[in-house]
């Protein structure tokens, strides 16, 4: 009886919509039998800003492609949004995802498609209206300051500017969650902290922020949650936490 | 859940600046497609000609059925009724003996000349031409006619005519074989290049899907990208086979009278809709069947 | 300056790796050739066959010389061994009357019948039977002879003849552009299948340039992969055309003992030597084409 | 007369083989009219060790291109390892790469050859003998840290693994020059140190190595040569210079 009625508080508990993205007991393994995540609980609310640490092939990026259900997990229950990723249909999956804005640590740009064509292409799926996507791309490529290269090209772009690009995209339709790997790798230091006034302009809006860096500058100076993972493990889970992945 | 208008706007833009984004790839798939159906169209028109013309010689087959010498204008005529009434029976004409001993001579060229001499003794008598309703039934037909008392003999060249059969009968099977091959090749050969173009845009098609993209949001602009291939490829092969077919035809009418080839229109037109079909029917599918191998993200 | 033979060891087994590596692709690239091959080869032993058809119908062209009736035997043997040295002469046969009057009543089949009764009064005379070295000079040699005084008339089918020739040239002349248009379609599309597999190589390609590859070294694993493709691809329509043309060369002479086929040796081992051939050329031809595109970095 | 023996001491000057890189009012404009570099003046001598800084977009990856001549100047002249770029042959190129080792912005892996097929390459192309190209692969897969992903093909690899394969790639053929854009920009903080190292040390043994890069800590803690690139434009030229792009 006592065991029964525990279940059903966890359970009504994991149901709360408080949290927007919540793992539990997730582990992640390749089929090359890495095992990259193991035995993950993660519980991230609404309009939190997290930041996700670890050294390198610690799985951060495993992580996040967890959450956009890009990969499946090898155990354990994922929920995004009040949705749990295990009993989502293929023909569902595009929709989690258009609530979900992110930029790719390899940028995934469309190369043979101008940035113009790359941002609005996340408008144009939501079958947003001609006159507005137009207006929103001019939008977001003033805020990443590329509004002189909408006509270019990836190929034609510096490292930085592809990644300000992948940005620009994934903010472009007002994303619930923004999920950023690595957003700052190529930037040099203004422009990285310019970034973070956006990604803090647009968490401050409502958006919940994931946000996966190596960035000690950064994590220490904007203090936010910080999870950290090691080896597959969340190793510490601090609220205006320091850089760092020391248990 | 139908598609918003601006989205099937978008699609059909898309799918037209995709053929000029892939511009080598596009060109190699167009040009594929444009090669094989000049191939398979040529063949076709070929094989529809050599097919009229194993017809027309077909049809050159009569029976001759001698009449018994006792045999009277009257009797004649019953005879010639009763066969034309059968089911079996094209045609009957009658041939009188002066005419057949002619006809014989000159079927000969100059060899008939050492027979001229013969004429005051014509060994023919008088007969009726027949000719089978379908050439295959010529046998039977003879074996029937012979059977009437007023025909003394009846003559068909039988050896001949199933050797006729056998060969234009594998004519026909061989280029029957042929123009299938032929057909399932270059569907084989077009959607086969239609893959490769589409294996190397695999990671656009992913991160198409990892975007929000639904299936059919990826699909349509290939739909459309293969509907133009199949479109833009049909065009020269279509019109090189028409003027072509046209020159040849008047040419070769007054070259060389004796080949019949089948008149140029419809036969052009009826080709070319073949052609286009068979394309744009190719290029859509097997965009599809290959973008389809790549949706699982 | 020479390769290691380490290097060429290497080169070697990257270019057998690659085909792995680019498992979609070769197999896209080896099915195409497959199929190229299997049509093309089909299509040269078929037109391969019309033409010694063709050429054994001409062959049996030849020339009746009708002797004077009063040449005696010595003249005869005069005038034959007179033609027979002409060099535009491939063969002169002495042919009696009856014989030739047995001939041209057997040769009407049932037709022939009806002239048992003239045997008495055989219109033939004795003649000699003329074949030329090549039969499109059958005129020239028929002209030449009519002239020699102790020929009384020559005969050979004038007016059918030059049908006869006009045909089978366009016939030749049909299958020869057909089979040209053929190897250029299967060259073009076997390169063109290459071409995009490496265009999706580009990258790949130019990594190694910058890495610090010499053209050359880049260039030489393409080169094996090309010789290999070849190779795989001739390997089935090899073996299905050998076994099928022998198969149906057995079933055909049995079956239509009338229709001469080639001999199936060496027959199909050439056919075979000029598709590997063929596919390897193509197959290296159609890599180090395309891989030259992109080396200029 | 002075004119005549002035260009003469500046030729004597330019052919001096200290400068194992040397640009001469170098300008460099793309097809698409991007001015990216303008009027560069850079000697870069034996062994020295030279961070390039600079905002995002300010031509630190261009300026990269023209040593390797994967791009070739608009304008003015570049020497590398006393060979003027410009006269060298279609042929004689690839020899100059070898005696670069690049550790690219974006990798540049060979995304169908394992890991050690893709460090091996480096080996293969200057004729290496097999057992040497073994050998050698694994000790830059143990500096790198990652001998156990010898087998894995780049796309099972994390972000910051791939850097530094491409970095093991780089220093393999113990290159004369090794340049590095933006090596440590997926690389956790503790790592980047450890690629520090590498460098050093390899610099310590007589390679020259010039390094575009974000990281303004390891620039400002580990000092060296500082060239500042902004608008295309050197704006700072600085021994043991902090990071900084003003003028
Ligand atoms: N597709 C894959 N197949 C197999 N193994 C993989 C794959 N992707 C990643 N891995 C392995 O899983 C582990 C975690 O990788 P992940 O990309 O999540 O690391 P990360 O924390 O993002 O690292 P980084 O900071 O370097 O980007 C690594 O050891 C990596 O080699
Ligand atoms: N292939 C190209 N064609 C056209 N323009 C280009 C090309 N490559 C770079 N550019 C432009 O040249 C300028 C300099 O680019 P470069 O890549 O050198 O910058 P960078 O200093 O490396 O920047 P980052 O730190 O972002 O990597 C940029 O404005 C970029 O848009
Ligand atoms: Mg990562
Ligand atoms: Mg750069």
């Amino acid at each position: 009886m006592r065991i029964l009625s525990l279940s059903l508080i966890i359970w009504i508990f994991s149901m709360d919509v408080r949290f927007l993205i919540d793992m539990k007991r997730v582990r992640k393994s390749y089929p090359n039998r890495v095992q990259a995540l193991n035995n993950i609980n993660v519980h991230i609310g609404k309009e939190e800003f997290v930041y996700v640490v670890g050294p390198s092939g610690a799985g951060k990026t495993t992580f996040i492609k967890l959450i956009i259900r890009e990969l499946k997990p090898s155990e354990g229950s994922i929920h995004v949004n009040g949705t749990n990723l295990g009993d989502l249909t293929e023909k569902e999956i595009p929709y989690l995802r258009r609530k979900i804005g992110v930029v790719f640590q390899d940028f995934k740009l469309f190369p043979k498609m101008s940035v113009y064509e790359n941002i609005a292409f996340a408008l144009e799926v939501i079958e947003a209206p001609a006159n507005r996507i137009k207006e929103r791309v001019m939008e977001v490529l003033d805020i990443v300051h590329l509004k002189d290269k909408a006509r270019f090209y990836p190929s034609e772009l510096s490292g930085g500017e592809m990644q300000r690009i992948a940005i620009a995209r994934a903010i472009v339709n007002h994303p619930a969650i923004l999920i950023a790997d690595e957003p700052t790798g190529n930037l040099d230091p203004e422009t990285a902290w310019s970034i973070m006034g956006i990604l803090e302009e647009i968490n401050n809006r409502g958006t919940t922020v994931v946000m996966a860096t190596h960035n000690s500058h950064i994590v220490n100076n904007l203090r936010k949650r910080v999870i950290a993972i090691d080896d597959g493990r969340v190793v510490r889970d601090e609220w205006r936490g320091a850089y760092g992945y020391e248990a | 859940m139908a598609m918003k208008r601006r989205t099937f706007a978008r699609h059909m833009r898309e799918g037209l600046k995709n053929i000029g984004r892939n511009g080598w790839m596009s060109f190699a798939t167009i040009s594929a497609v444009t090669m094989l159906l000049f191939v398979i169209g040529s063949f076709s028109v070929l094989m529809l000609n050599a097919n009229s013309f194993i017809s027309a010689i077909e049809n050159e087959v009569e029976i001759r059925a001698f009449l018994e010498l006792d045999t009277d204008s009257d009797e004649q005529q019953n005879v010639m009724q009763e066969i034309a009434n059968a089911s079996e029976v094209e045609e009957v004409r009658y041939l009188d003996r002066e005419e057949g001993l002619d006809q014989f001579i000159d079927s000969l060229g100059s060899e008939g000349e050492v027979y001229e001499s013969i004429r005051d003794e014509n060994p023919f008598n008088d007969a009726l031409v027949i000719q089978a309703s379908d050439p295959e039934l010529t046998e039977n037909v003879a074996a029937e006619v012979n059977r009437l008392e007023e025909i003394e003999t009846v003559e068909y060249g039988a050896s001949i005519l199933t050797q006729l059969f056998t060969v234009t009968n594998y004519v026909r099977i061989i280029g029957g074989v042929f123009i299938l091959g032929m057909l399932f090749t270059t569907i084989f050969l077009i959607s086969n290049t239609i893959k490769l173009t589409i294996i190397s845009r695999r990671d656009e098609i992913q991160i198409m899907k990892l975007v929000g993209a639904t299936n059919r949001f990826v699909r349509f602009p290939f739909f459309i990208e293969g509907l133009l291939i199949g479109i833009i490829g049909a065009i020269t092969p279509i019109a090189i086979l028409v003027t072509g077919y046209v020159y040849l035809y008047e040419f070769l009418s007054t070259q060389m009278p004796f080949i019949t080839m089948l008149e140029p229109f419809p036969l052009v037109w009826q080709v070319s809709a073949l052609l286009i079909g068979l394309s744009i029917i190719v290029g859509i599918w097997g965009s599809q069947m290959s973008v389809r191998k790549f949706l699982q993200v």
